[in-house]
């Protein structure tokens, strides 16, 4: 049978079941799949654990799950509110409802891409001598200190994306990339929510990330 | 007393962008610098989102929702500019691609310790973003904040007394009173307006020595429209 | 006896590839499984240089010389094919992204360590390239390989005298006279030539389970060109 | 001044020196800088460190600067001749004139990776139990058994790349890509032999090296 990635939207998010870790695609206001995220409200799984880089991001659904009581725990970069009044994720962290793992951006990218690349760990020098790697390894290569990070594996990614052919192959628009291939790479199932699926398969000049790594497509 | 505002202060630091360097400017203040740079200078702008080559804002009209700058600023690319993934973004950081990057701050330390990103604010999330990236592996990094904070508290520091960024990373601070060189041997002020310099030890947390050829701090007039 | 030629034993290699399944064929033998696929399935093959989605070999005159897979042949690729670097492909092979490779061996043991890459050949380099990210990442690792050497000494073994490429790998070896699981309890012969139990035994080098389905091993004829 | 990285091909190598690390692209019969290689060959420094999936591939020059005796060692993942008598590299290798670190072509292409991208180790599961990772230090994660890689930087690349522009943007033809990208983010000197030259700046949807990576760029 031909590759054939696409399905209904209603089914985009079958057997994702409680105490699932989800990636959540976006980064300086790109990129976000709110319609899979509120698919994701909507289904109700609880116990989640987004790894997503902001918590608390203007134009991201991701507060929904949040203020839906349906996330453990959150591995993010940004996890400030916007107004006044204290985000929905920082009531719940404040209350010691929601655990919260601070992780500087490009260790939380490269942990996501070892998680994909079947690297358990590695070292970085970003974080060493600050509280966001506190307990963490750390160890001496030549003249400089390293701390050691480990890889983040997932069950769950929605990635946002323009286009898509039914073999998963994605393209995206500008700087809507962001997290989606180290996203896609690292969780079990992969599924892209995108503006339009080409009837065509896509050339391969267009190409940014290989169907390879997704699973499910949904035109939205 | 002719204190720099705080656009003045991006101006004197873009001065020091030198033809060719790969510049990454923080969100907020540092950002503006593009604004300043010299006009025989040709620098190509990273954003921790990926986009090398940013280019000026967009016009309204002409903006594209997913063409975005790491402070979610809707930009314009330059002419041979490309897009990559997150991952390569801070591979090219983490691995020393970045000539300069400019960046906001709350401390710095005679060490060159950075505390730029947890002002300890109760009842509001942290938000690290990229910040220890570009300060521990930017092959130079320069910092833009007031000489103290608003309480008059001074922010050139002995020792950074809110939470790390990076340890001894920067190396020039540029305030509103000042450009400061970090060097083995501490703080060394090598540009400072006219307050004289026991003022401005004053308001500095720890012992300044003065270059030699120490200079007046001055800039061309910016209006600041808040 | 009705022993398989080498391009039978690819014949049935390939038989047990199923629909949707991301592929590895090794250089050599293995790559020859692509000829004879089952007519319903659809597969994505994968080369290490970064072909994702190989297709047939090129013709003389369309061929493009930068468009060839990792054994240097001039190929085609399929529709919806892409090509990424190095470092991708590899972190696809190494991340679990290869459904199935099928490997050409020297040796396999009962607890599905595999030697392949090393014959300790006199005054020859050796040569490493893939192989040890495949066998040790996919995630399920096949091996085609004649049953016993030219000497007719065994290649099923209790332990592999040969260097090895990665342990504990193999889960199938498809060999000219049987088709052998490697099982927690050692070897289990799935199918078989009509050689008799005793026969593939004495051509084993470590203990054979049959399975109680055992079937005979047949396939299509195929000729070989040498 | 606008950024313009092209020069002259008698420039290509200027400052390369005796005892450089040098990178050389090109796997599966693409990709292979060999008009770079033979101006390395003619430049003639010495004690070099070779960097190169194959030390044998037919199709590269590298044999030659193995022949010319300017190498002090190889990395590579094959060094076996297609001959019936050796090859350069391996009647060399055998008098003990010139070292060889064979590595697997994964942790070949992760460790330059790793060295451009600032990570100064990983872990890996390939290799474990192998006579190529000896001496390695080996460490557990979850039920498996890894061992840890160290990066690999060099002080000089050769890329062969199809198209560039003045800023130094590549474009690749076909599997021409492969060692390409990862092999100018380690090296300190980044130089590719291309092609053509494009007059206009290369439009961001065909970049697949961006030009912040490569020093100088040559047609050929």
């Amino acid at each position: 049978m031909p590759i054939d990635k696409r399905v209904e939207f209603a089914r985009a998010l079958d057997g994702v079941g409680d105490g699932a870790t989800v990636f959540i695609t976006g980064f300086g206001g790109a990129g976000f799949p709110n319609k899979l995220i509120r698919a994701l409200r909507d289904k109700g799984p609880k116990n989640l654990t987004l790894v997503v880089n902001s918590a608390t991001h203007r134009y991201s659904l991701t507060h929904e799950l949040i203020a839906n009581d349906q996330v453990r725990k959150v591995i993010c970069t940004a996890a400030r509110g916007h107004d006044k009044e204290p985000s929905a994720f920082e009531t719940r962290w404040m209350a010691g409802k929601i655990e919260l793992e601070m992780v500087p951006q490009g260790s939380f990218t490269e942990r996501i891409r070892a998680g994909g690349a079947g690297i358990p760990a590695f070292y970085t020098p970003v974080g060493f001598g600050t509280e966001l790697t506190k307990g963490k390894e750390v160890r001496r290569f030549g003249d400089r200190d390293y701390v050691m990070e480990e890889a983040i594996i997932g069950d769950l990614a929605l990635v946002r994306a323009d286009i898509a052919d039914r073999t998963g192959n994605l393209v995206f628009n500008y700087a809507q990339m962001n997290f989606g291939p180290v996203m896609a790479t690292a969780a079990k199932l992969a599924v892209a929510e995108v503006r339009t699926v080409s009837d065509d398969l896509l050339p391969r000049e267009r190409i940014q990330l290989p169907g390879v790594y997704v699973d499910r497509v949904v035109a939205v | 007393m002719s204190a720099l505002n705080r656009l003045q202060i991006t101006w004197r630091a873009a001065q020091d962008i030198t033809d060719g360097q790969v510049v990454n400017l923080g969100i907020g203040l540092p950002v503006h610098c593009s604004d300043y740079l010299r006009p025989e200078v040709d620098v190509t702008l990273q954003s921790e989102n990926g986009v090398i080559g940013v280019g000026p804002l967009a016009e309204k009209d002409k903006a594209d929702t997913d063409l975005v700058d790491a402070g979610s600023r809707r930009i314009t690319l330059r002419p041979g500019a490309s897009i990559v993934d997150s991952s390569w973004s801070f591979a090219m950081i983490r691995g020393g691609h970045i000539d300069v990057t400019i960046l906001g701050a709350f401390e710095v330390a005679q060490n060159g310790d950075l505390a730029n990103w947890d002002m300890r604010v109760p009842n509001r999330g942290p938000l690290v973003g990229g910040a220890m990236d570009l300060a521990a592996c930017a092959r130079e990094v320069r910092v833009i904040m007031e000489h103290v904070t608003r309480k008059g508290a001074p922010r050139l520091l002995e020792r950074c007394a809110l939470p790390l960024t990076a340890v001894k990373c920067v190396s020039r601070v540029y305030t509103d009173l000042a450009v400061v060189d970090v060097t083995p041997q501490g703080f060394v002020v090598r540009e400072m307006v006219a307050i004289g310099r026991e003022e401005l030890q004053a308001r500095t947390g720890a012992p300044l020595t003065f270059a030699p050829d120490c200079k007046p701090l001055t800039a061309p007039p910016i209006e600041v429209a808040d």
